[in-house]
């Protein structure tokens, strides 16, 4: 058998419940953005842009969307006889069945995944950002300094550091300390989420950590402390390009409306750097007379007969006359109908808002409604709430 | 699942279609935004649920080849069945150019033995029509035809976007019991008012017996030595099949630039995209941006696109570029068109990749658009 | 989206313990069959060759040998964007996570999986079974009826018939009594597990099952006898070419070597019934000056030095000069040294048989040797007994 | 990973190969029970990580686009590089055919253009060798050669099977540092040992540039026009790579015999399969099946074959039938060979789908074996 020099292991196990109604029904990864993209497009496709062609996709929570959008891999040219992308839930051996407990877990229960790849490094990755980095160049890095592990950083707001796993390093950028989520910190040097791993190393140190009934199995808790304990080379590796976690509303609704800047903040037209997504097969959009569509990003098969400004409509948004939708993200296959106004709002797939509904307020925070939802004629929904079929059931029976 | 086949005949390059063939086959024409012509057939043959279709191809076939690759983006790159394209192959004996259909069917008996199916659909691909085929085969193996053949009722619309060349159109009379006994070829006033399609169902052996005829006794026209004589002698059992939907032959500048006017009506939109989804070439675009000075009214736009000027009744293709301060009327832009400041462009159709530098004006007469080729800056 | 006419899903969840050592480091349906197969590769090569083209694999048991073998789908013609196979473990949502309770069940918690292609029929079929059926015949047979479930069906001998589902049927097939497993047969009509449902009432039916508490979620138990109870249409589709269980380690080897006879029991040499497998990048096999191959089936990658009767040899396997292999199987990648003499036994992936092991003997039971065993030089190993390296430890160390 | 591409040159028929290329390019030649020559050029990039190669193909192409396919089993069916199939298009301009290596990499201009590697491997397809160039890379890069040229030190059983015909045999003069000072073309003796084996390693755009210049100088031929005036000037660096693995062009049927019998032996079927996978076109063919009556020597046997005859040194490609009483020594059978019971064969090669009928005898002289040709029925 063929080996392979380095594979990916990407894990999109994480339900991001602050990402509220949005993941009641889908995992954070498969969650739509930027017009025609969902966030699990953009590790997938800077492995393909960076020859990375072999992935393990981790996941336990609602595995079926993201096993029926990754399909065969044919997307992002990761459907090979050998190697190729595997979405790779929890399984029952002879023994035991268990759900992945950690990351560190979630990695550990694979091994025999990774090892008939026999590869040299493997890359773990996580499914909650959006960025454009080439692992081939963080490898490079890695194989030159001899590193056992390589984490990528970038230095994150004072303010903010805390909430992340913070890194000290010294002058050739050898990693010193770590600690995840300090509430004082003592550098603002954030970990991506995006380690190398020599898979000697990884699998000795997961091992180990496997034994220890006291481990949570976490990389950022357990695994990258232990080795640095035993002095191994840990290096930092960094990245200061666009890189944005959409763990919540705003945070996603803010990297949506990143993309209407000009120049954007975060360019995706880069034909030697494309993401790759899923094509609904649908077709061009259609602007009527009388529309008004401006700062704005339209996709194929919209039907635009309102007032689009700022905002990113997803394929198969129709705006009926008269609708106004400002500063939004309306996701696919949903329909404003006339008269409905909709602002600072993240409206999710196959929605209707009926007639006369006022959706979100021109200030304050970003309004969210969930996918599948009907909402009747007239509905107001303030600023920063969550509506969804159950939200208006309860409010109706109430 | 249907126990049919598919050959789709690319014919040779039609000079009345300008430069828009001058290096690529009808069915490689860009239309409607994002799709080649060849799109609407494969698709319609692929939702009918076949799964082996044949692509004869001619002169010219670069970009067919190109467009089509492995057949993926159609689920037809399986092993068994999938897409075949056949052209005519360079060999220490062949030429290397079709006369005809009849010649291309005779040059590839080898394809048509090996596929397992027991009916062909035989079909031109220089027309839009999104249908299924599932209805005509029923009907075809219902009522014990040994060939059907598909008409539409013919109309001002369809007719008048064909030219009034020789160019195969026939007409079919039908008798008692939708039997066709009458078939006019070319007529310069046509006695019947139903245009055959140029899609046929046959069985597989039955179209290879015909074909094995008609070539070994030196004919070699498909309408008027193989179809004709089977229809006025009898011997078989010829019927009609009605196709309802909206079908539009593309043989003409004029005809191509209405089609692709025809698609703002929101009905043929509808009619064309509503029931059965079209494949085509994937391409990875990013959405269409929207600047701030961008107005637009009554276009279909495609992925891909950076506006910040005026479009009016336009059909742009994946990647066009429309500056501040352009305007735009009447015209079909094809994929990375670049459209400068200030340019004003009315009644017109620019093939790939066209730049036009700011501050030009080009505007054509309302029926016959000007056509610049591709790659051309001006 | 395109609608799918049918759909299949393939319970592919069995431990299968009856195959002792075989099924210990592998689900049933990856066992190795017929020189280049596993298992698995019969019903999958069923539905493509009856041009039904989306296929669920419902596994919790070692998935990921599974999810390799399977890989993009493309060695069954099934890597299509829309439709193709997939492998469907269980998955956690927001509210609950759960292993698969009973083969209804794991259907049940898959229903978004099959919504999403909108069937009119789903084909229900189980991965232990060696056979060649167009399924498409059998739907038809469906259809033409009008039937809510279509039971594919075989007579059995009656000495085996109460260990399987059994069903008595009126004079057109109606199927009028269902018992699963009873001790005292009244019919020897068996279920093949193979199971077509409208969608609409599989749905109904599922969903009723699933809210039982007392139920056991099972086809046979549950499911068949609640639709008979209210008369619901079901039909017996007879079948009557080559069948076989390889359930356990005789009725597998007894299956490999009905492929040894001339003409063969089962044949799989039809150009219009492929069976399709992944094969193995290997060269042809090699048989040298001096070896004797007679009787047997070899493959890609052999390399035969010694002498080989009436056995079913896989990919890569070696045969040294003067090792002698009888009345076995030898699945892939096992060296038999020079000396050894196998008889009447199936010898599991990987594994080396030293100079001078007997194992197995020309009569009696079938012996088993598990997967990635090295049998020391001389071990001698009983007709019927099991052995891999646990039980070589384990004699050592006794 | 690499920064390179490759490109593969199938060169037009060659009759020294007789009836082997009456139908088919050299590179589509069947060897080695179930390969074909090109499997062992395309696995050797693959293999090194090389994922877009261009095959530029020629007259005859028929085979091996059948073949290639889509390039799913060398898994370069990916849209972005994989495989390109260049073949000599027809258009109203373009006769057909490729005058040679550099009229057929100037026609391919628009490829090479569109390709993102920095690094080009131009290789031929007519030999068998399964190496990795990934060591070869590395020292041009490291040596900072403009070209590296891979060569092979001349031995007996490497010029043997060439034939003595002008066939483009070049010897390389190695000087200081393994700098290239001299090129001997067709020498009818060697003044150097050093083979050069036709795969060279240069820049992209360095190699369109040289292409461009020749070409437009008028001339055509890369050995004598590109090669040895760059080697002669000095001007650029071209280097000279060593590879000490198995070699074998295949330019003659005794050539095309002796490699098939050399698999014979153990240690030649380690150095050409025990490293590195050789990819091919899967067949889905069932286990080989040995009955009663086999009795098999030292022999190369592909899957698919039934067999109750003996055979002793030969190589039986995939389906191939021995019936009971046959006998068979130094055969080549390819592809679905059917033998009837007690017939005869010695020192033979038969293409795909030869039948021979019970109680026939066959037998050639032991240098010169008989070849016959596809689908003959004896």
């Amino acid at each position: 058998m063929k080996k392979k020099k380095c594979i990916a292991m990407l894990l999109a196990g994480g339900q991001g419940s602050r990402l509220g109604l949005l993941t009641k029904v889908m995992a954070k990864p498969a969650v739509p953005f930027g017009g025609k993209y969902r966030i699990i497009d953009f590790p997938l496709s800077n492995c393909t842009n960076s020859n990375i062609d072999t992935v393990g996709v981790l996941t336990q929570y609602r595995p079926l969307e993201l096993n029926s959008y990754i399909g065969s891999g044919q997307t992002w040219d990761l459907d090979l006889s050998y190697g190729g992308v595997y979405v790779l839930p929890p399984y029952a051996t002879a023994d035991s069945s268990e759900w992945y407990k950690g990351t560190a877990n979630a990695i550990y229960q694979n091994f025999g995944f990774i090892e008939q790849f026999d590869p040299e490094y493997v890359l773990v990755l996580s499914g909650d950002h959006i960025y454009k980095m080439d692992y081939n160049r963080m490898l490079n890095s890695h194989i030159e300094r001899n590193a056992d592990v390589t984490i990528a950083v970038r230095p994150v707001p004072w303010e903010v550091a805390s909430s992340f796993g913070l890194m000290v390093v010294d002058e050739n950028d050898a990693i010193t300390e770590f600690v995840e989520k300090p509430p004082k910190p003592t550098s603002n040097l954030a970990s991506m989420g995006v380690y190398i791993f020599t898979w000697k190393v990884m699998k000795e140190y997961l091992t180990a950590d496997a034994a220890d009934p006291k481990s949570q199995n976490d990389f950022g808790k357990n695994i990258i402390p232990n080795l640095l304990k035993d002095n191994k080379a840990l290096y930092a590796y960094a990245f200061t390009d666009y890189w944005k976690d959409v763990g919540t509303i705003s945070s996603l609704w803010e990297a949506n409306m990143d993309l209407l800047k000009s120049p954007p903040e975060f360019d995706l037209t880069d034909p030697r750097w494309k993401i790759y997504s899923r094509t609904p097969v649908m077709p061009p959009h259609f602007i009527a007379d009388g529309a008004e569509v401006t700062n704005s990003m339209v996709t194929e098969g919209c039907e635009i007969d309102g007032t689009v400004r700022d905002s990113v409509l997803f394929a198969g948004v129709t705006v009926e006359k008269g609708a106004v939708v400002e500063d939004s993200v309306i996701m696919p296959g949903t329909t404003i109908q006339s008269g409905a106004v909709v602002r600072r709002t993240i409206v999710s797939e196959n929605c209707v808002i009926a007639k006369g509904c006022q959706v979100g307020e021109a200030d304050g925070e970003i309004a969210l409604i969930g996918q599948d939802t009907m909402l009747p004629e007239g509905y107001v929904v303030k600023a920063g709430l969550q509506v969804d079929t159950d939200a208006i059931t309860r409010k109706e029976g109430a | 699942m249907n126990d049919v086949m598919g050959i789709v005949y690319t014919s040779k390059d039609d000079l009345t279609l300008r430069e828009l063939t001058s290096q690529r086959a009808v069915a490689a024409i860009p239309v409607a935004g994002r799709y080649r012509i060849i799109d609407f057939t494969l698709s319609s043959l692929v939702n009918s649920n076949i799964h082996n279709v044949g692509i004869i191809a001619q002169k010219n076939y670069h970009s067919l080849m190109d467009h089509l690759g492995s057949g993926k983006d159609w689920d037809l790159h399986t092993r068994n069945n999938g897409l075949f394209i056949l052209p005519p192959f360079l060999t220490r004996e062949n030429g290397g150019e079709y006369s005809g259909v009849l010649d291309a069917l005779k040059a590839n008996f080898d394809y048509l033995r090996r596929s397992r199916q027991e009916f062909v659909i035989l079909t031109n691909s220089d027309y839009i029509m999104n249908t299924s085929f599932e209805p005509m085969i029923q009907q075809h193996i219902k009522s014990g035809a040994d060939i059907t053949l598909m008409y539409k009722k013919a109309t001002p619309e369809i007719t008048e976007f064909t030219s009034s060349s020789k160019n195969n159109h026939c007409y079919l009379a039908l008798g008692e019991g939708g039997i066709i006994n009458d078939i006019e070829i070319n007529p310069n006033a046509a006695s019947y008012d139903n245009l055959y399609l140029n899609v046929m169902l046959v069985k597989r052996t039955m179209l290879m017996y015909m074909v094995d005829q008609v070539i070994s006794h030196g004919s070699h026209d498909f309408y008027a030595d193989m179809l004709r004589p089977y229809i006025k002698s009898g011997a078989l059992k010829i019927m009609g099949y009605e196709e309802k939907g909206y079908y539009r032959r593309i043989e003409t500048i004029r005809g191509y630039f209405n089609f692709n006017m025809d698609l703002l009506k929101p009905g043929v939109r509808k009619e064309l995209f509503g029931t059965n989804p079209v494949y085509t070439k994937t391409r990875d675009s990013v959405p269409t941006i929207y600047r701030a000075n961008a107005k637009i009214k009554n276009s279909l736009i495609a992925d891909g696109c950076v506006i910040d000027g005026e479009v009016e009744n336009c059909v742009l293709f994946r990647g066009v570029t429309v500056a501040k301060g352009a305007k735009l009327k009447n015209c079909v832009i094809m994929q990375d068109g670049y459209i400068e400041e200030d340019v004003e462009l009315e009644n017109v159709i620019f093939d790939k990749a066209v730049t036009i530098r700011s501050h030009s004006r080009l505007v054509g007469p309302g029926q016959y658009p000007i056509v610049i080729g591709k790659n051309i800056t001006l």
